[in-house]
């Protein structure tokens, strides 16, 4: 079967409320309204205004209530409507989710999960196309996973949900609409998928590249390209998890390779990209590198709104196969 | 002479209900309600021809507001919104062909096509700001700096009724009275914040009254009168007075959806939008006015409503005929110029603009 | 029966002033209110010791809000505050000796020595949390998971002066109020927040009527027999009742500075502080009732003295005999355990911890 | 002559007031307080109630406040009492004062300095103890600067203040009471540090150590006590800009020294270190690595109270002398 994300992500809120009395959903037009953008369709009809809580415009209020409640024992599913509005709430979430559980010497426990779509949509302009992967994959006491597919959206939210810890999940508006095969397994409500781990959605010989979330896409097209051009075989991994980060799959193909290209939506500087480039360095994969690792990322400059300029901010399928060119031409020590 | 209901008041007195407004003051207000209702429907038309893309927040039948507004303000006075800012940008000196070229995400869009819907300025209006609430300070720091300056000059601090839960907008409020600044916190209440009802989203939506300390009047927002006399008596009240701040509300509705996306009839009843637009319509309620007291006849009406529609549609070819941004202008604006870091990095590593 | 002036309302009726207590609770209240200042002065000779570090906010002054409430209270009902939390872990269930030994760092403090000061919680006490407001939408979740749950359980959520203007307080009260949470937000009134008096940082100081359409109750906070009418009152009225949210202001004082770095007397004078303690101070006030009604002889007052000073020093001593935290633990509790991620990195890539 | 950072600061604020009658700070506690580190000791006797503002504790509220004025002419100086603190008003400082210039084609400017203490002080526990470099060093439109000793923290906090955008200025509360000497040419009001320029502390030639804020201290000590163990003889330098990173002086250092050791109090992950590591990975100062990169960061942890743990937390001389020790003894390809 195939399955959108959008109800990738409905399936694993519905299956978490059913199997637990404890979850529950809140968030600026999750209920009556179904979300704003359809990811909780039908849960007000079927799981009642007690559960499916439509709040007011209040992100901070919001969010402080639903860390109350995880703290006090219940398990929410704190929807913002975009990550971008999260801003407001950023204190709740790093000091209050993150750190209590440590700061109480583990007295309180913080089971809560922080979903919503993040990074670009199109044509939303600078407020509305943030990439937080890196800030929140900064703070220990957070997890932060990012779907690309819809397998990915049910399992790991449903992942982050079952967690005990506080979870950030990372969607990607953009995705919401895209269609993906499901597995048999990944029907069942049983289907998680671990966090932490990330999945080689290509395997290939010559260069590697590491994504996530939308980029994982544009990453396999690339290499299909790159194939059917001839050029080379890449290996394609999605990370789906920023914290923790799955360095070991990384490595493990990196020596295989040699080569390394990473992608990813957000601005450049402290990145994604950036930590990976950092890990790689600090590891035994060092020595197999063939050529530098190459960050492929979102311009550093705020999201412009008109078409034109738009395509400049954010990296596709050319880019990425552009740059993985370039790698492959690269050869340590060599100077070019 | 205005109805009584036009005004509720909190801790203060109502403005007076006698209007004196010269008749081509009303002409222009005539005008500029039709031109700004035109101007929306040409968004709209374009939204649906795909030309306009992402977010794009109409205010038909808000009108009033930012009219009824702008004909109590001078260029002096300072206004700022949230992302629903095509009205007011046209009021505040924005041309329409400026505001239809910015949705066109075009060179000569009055940002450069760089913020679209949503991000659109003059030189005394600060926007057009997409985060819900986080305008409404910044709209006190506006007025602070006219006090600062010695400026005789009010700010209108614009929200809607879903902002109006906003914990800055109290933030705001208590600032603004401690500091006695020369602010007006106007909470434009359309009924609803994108689905979700007044009642549903504010435990109090007597929003003129909520700002405790801070004197309100609810205003019908539907009546272009009533809102300029409200408007004046509040460039007075803070600005003359010097008796700090002051909350409006606005009574008002929103004919579309919240953005094109939203049919914007889940929520709430095709009914419900007819009522209002029979019954309480800012543009025909003007008109109707200018036709009772005979201050125009028909024929003038019908003349100025062709040639509001002329203007957008000639303003409309314009902004078509406009190129897009160069695509420089990726790099522009991120500092301000003279004042860039040394380079900025694209995509990739070979991607970079230098500045020096 | 305690005098009328112990209660200003806003809309809502007054807490009864016939007070009916039983002896061993006042005594009992006597005790808490003695212990709890001697634990605070042994935490000032502590930190001037330097043995305790980084901040520390003392409560005295303030005892009878801490000791009034928890006589209402049932291990059912919940509390949060800020970073002033040594009383209310007390209170709490919080042992002295875990307090003392949490402030110095040690293994058997109540957090494992990993919180400090402002980071304290028992099984219905939520903290101990430092940053200035937060605490109150929390409060507000925690009120909501008793009414999910269908506990009959208050909470009780406090804040001083100084954070009553957060915006956050705002969206808490709304909230609260739109889905009539058991939910007591008590602003903790100490005339201060850090070195701004009250009238400095509020429009309103009026701190119970703030809630705009949340009643609210102004109570002498230096009478533990008035808080705790109070308490009792807010109790049924949002459990019994399901009357919503309430709003207390506990009008009080803070002897010492705002932490044990602020000397306290820049912004305010010495004579401010020795009058509040001659005319108003919470313990001195229980001592005299108890006396002046009979309740207890001198004697029995000077034992119940000395037993306080013996617990405390006890106390201290084994807090004292504590060793630190064992240096593993400086790995734990980053996760939950069994849930940790795989590993987790230290200052350089050889430092690490393996979870599994 | 010696002055302390504190003292510097508030020489800074002082200068640049007495310049420019737009220049005004705002802040919980500035004025009759003083400040709550005293760094604006003396200025409200100075300059009046007008232009040193006592606020509320409203963060976003203060924030938003300071850049509508900013927008509207003014040019304000908004101290955050932390910036811990700053995370209730991260929203404003990212969305309304780094994007507006942009998102406005240049219409509206944004003159504003965001300044106060950043990272850990000592025994403040984990919600009073966060590094914000990497998060505001990601974000374009803003400029961000770390000053370790008096020089830096005179100049930069001048420079943010003249600066037509938004500049973040991260002190650290650790440092407020040092003495540094200053120079002559520090002490004129006409002195500036250029935002954007890294410092070499002490020149060397066997590895890098770049390193901003309170860890510059910790460097140098450890290069010096490397030098007088005849171990090495190391390069410190004081970043001083987060954003712009002056990665070309980084690069010339590294040219020289073949070696590079990044040091910072923030946590590690997506950090400032890991920065460092991917640019000089995507620079020619790769091919002169004789050893992998490797970064000295804050623990991944939120901070402990407890002394002993804390000490693990934050990388100090020790540490720092280890890890370059370690790096001496690497050899790229060689396996150990
Ligand atoms: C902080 C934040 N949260 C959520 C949103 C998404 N959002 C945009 S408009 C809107 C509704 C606002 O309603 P109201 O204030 O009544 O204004 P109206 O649209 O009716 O003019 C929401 C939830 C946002 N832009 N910013
Ligand atoms: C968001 C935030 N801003 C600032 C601070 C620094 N700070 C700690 S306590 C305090 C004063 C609070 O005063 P009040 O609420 O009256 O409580 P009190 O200390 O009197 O109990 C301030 C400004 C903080 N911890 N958190
Ligand atoms: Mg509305
Ligand atoms: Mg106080």
């Amino acid at each position: 079967v195939e399955m959108t994300v959008r109800d990738a992500l409905n399936a694993a809120l519905d299956e978490e409320m059913a199997a637990d009395e404890k979850v529950y959903l809140l968030g600026e037009e999750v209920g009556q309204y179904n979300g704003a953008y359809k990811v909780s369709k039908g849960l007000l009809d079927k799981f009642g205004p007690k559960r499916v809580i439509d709040t007011p415009i209040t992100e901070s209020g919001i969010c402080g209530l639903a860390v109350g409640s995880a703290f006090a024992g219940l398990k929410p599913v704190c929807e913002f409507m975009t990550w971008n509005f999260a801003m407001q709430a950023i204190d709740q979430i790093v000091n209050s989710a993150a750190k209590t559980h440590y700061m109480s010497g583990g007295n309180v426990d913080c089971p809560i999960t922080f979903r919503g779509p993040n990074g670009a949509a199109a044509g939303v302009a600078a407020q509305h196309s943030q990439c937080f992967a890196a800030w929140y994959g900064s703070v220990p006491g957070l997890k932060v996973v990012s779907p690309w597919n819809s397998e990915d959206a049910k399992g790991l939210l449903k992942a982050a949900i079952r967690d005990p810890n506080p979870v950030v999940v990372l969607e990607n508006e953009l995705m919401y609409g895209v269609s993906f095969p499901m597995s048999e397994a990944s029907l069942s409500k049983d289907f998680v998928v671990e966090i932490g781990k990330a999945k080689i959605e290509k395997e290939g010989t010559d260069v590697t590249i590491v994504a996530h979330s939308r980029s994982v896409g544009f990453a396999l097209e690339a290499a299909y390209l790159l194939e059917k051009e001839g050029i080379c075989s890449a290996e394609v991994i999605n990370l789906r998890s920023i914290r923790p980060l799955d360095t070991e799959t990384i490595i493990k193909s990196v020596k295989k390779t040699n080569r390394l290209v990473t992608v990813e939506g957000g601005w450049p500087q402290y990145g994604v990209g950036s930590e990976i480039c950092a890990q790689i360095m600090e590891s035994e994969a060092f020595d197999h590198l063939d050529a530098p690792v190459v960050r492929v990322t979102g311009a550093d400059v705020p999201t412009p709104y008109a078409q034109n300029l738009e395509a400049f901010a954010f990296p596709d399928t050319e880019v990425i196969a552009r740059v993985v060119k370039r790698t492959l031409n690269k050869q340590i020590g060599a100077s070019n | 002479r205005i109805p009584p209901e036009s005004f509720q008041t909190f801790k203060c007195e109502a403005p007076s209900l006698d209007v004196k407004v010269k008749k081509e003051d009303l002409l222009s207000m005539y005008k500029s309600m039709v031109a700004m209702r035109r101007m929306e429907m040409a968004a709209d038309g374009l939204y649906k021809a795909k030309l306009i893309r992402g977010f794009c927040h109409l205010c038909t039948g808000q009108e009033a507001v930012g009219v009824g507004m702008e004909a109590a303000l001078s260029e002096h006075d300072k206004v700022i919104t949230a992302y629903r800012s095509h009205g007011f940008t046209y009021m505040r000196g924005g041309t329409i062909s400026s505001i239809l070229g910015e949705l066109l995400g075009r060179k000569t869009g009055i940002s450069g096509g760089k913020g679209g819907s949503m991000h659109m300025f003059t030189s005394n209006f600060f926007g057009g700001n997409g985060i819900v609430g986080a305008q409404v300070p910044i709209g006190a720091g506006i007025a602070f700096t006219q006090k600062y300056l010695g400026n005789k000059a009010a700010t209108f601090i614009f929200y809607g009724d879903g902002a109006a839960n906003q914990g800055q907008v109290f933030e705001a409020f208590n600032m603004a009275k401690l500091w006695n600044l020369p602010a007006v916190f106007v909470c434009e209440n359309n009924k609803y914040g994108m689905g979700t009802s007044a009642s549903r989203s504010s435990a109090n939506t007597a929003y003129y009254t909520r700002g405790d300390y801070i004197p309100g009047i609810k205003v019908n927002g539907m009546d272009v009168l009533a809102v300029n006399q409200a408007v004046s008596y509040a460039k007075d009240w803070t600005v003359s007075a010097e008796k700090g701040p002051l909350v409006l509300e606005m009574e008002t509705y929103r004919y579309s959806g919240h953005s094109m996306s939203d049919p914007g009839i889940t929520y709430r009843s095709r009914e419900e939008i007819q009522d209002v637009r029979a019954a309480n319509d800012p543009v025909s309620g003007l008109k109707e006015c200018l036709l009772e007291n005979k201050v125009v006849s028909e024929d003038e009406i019908k003349s100025m409503d062709k040639s509001a529609r002329a203007r957008v549609d000639k303003a409309m070819e314009e902004a078509k005929a406009s190129p897009q941004p160069d695509i420089e202008e990726f790099w522009t604006h991120v500092y301000k110029k003279g004042y860039e870091v040394p380079f900025l990095r694209g995509r990739e590593p070979e991607e970079f603009h230098r500045y020096r």
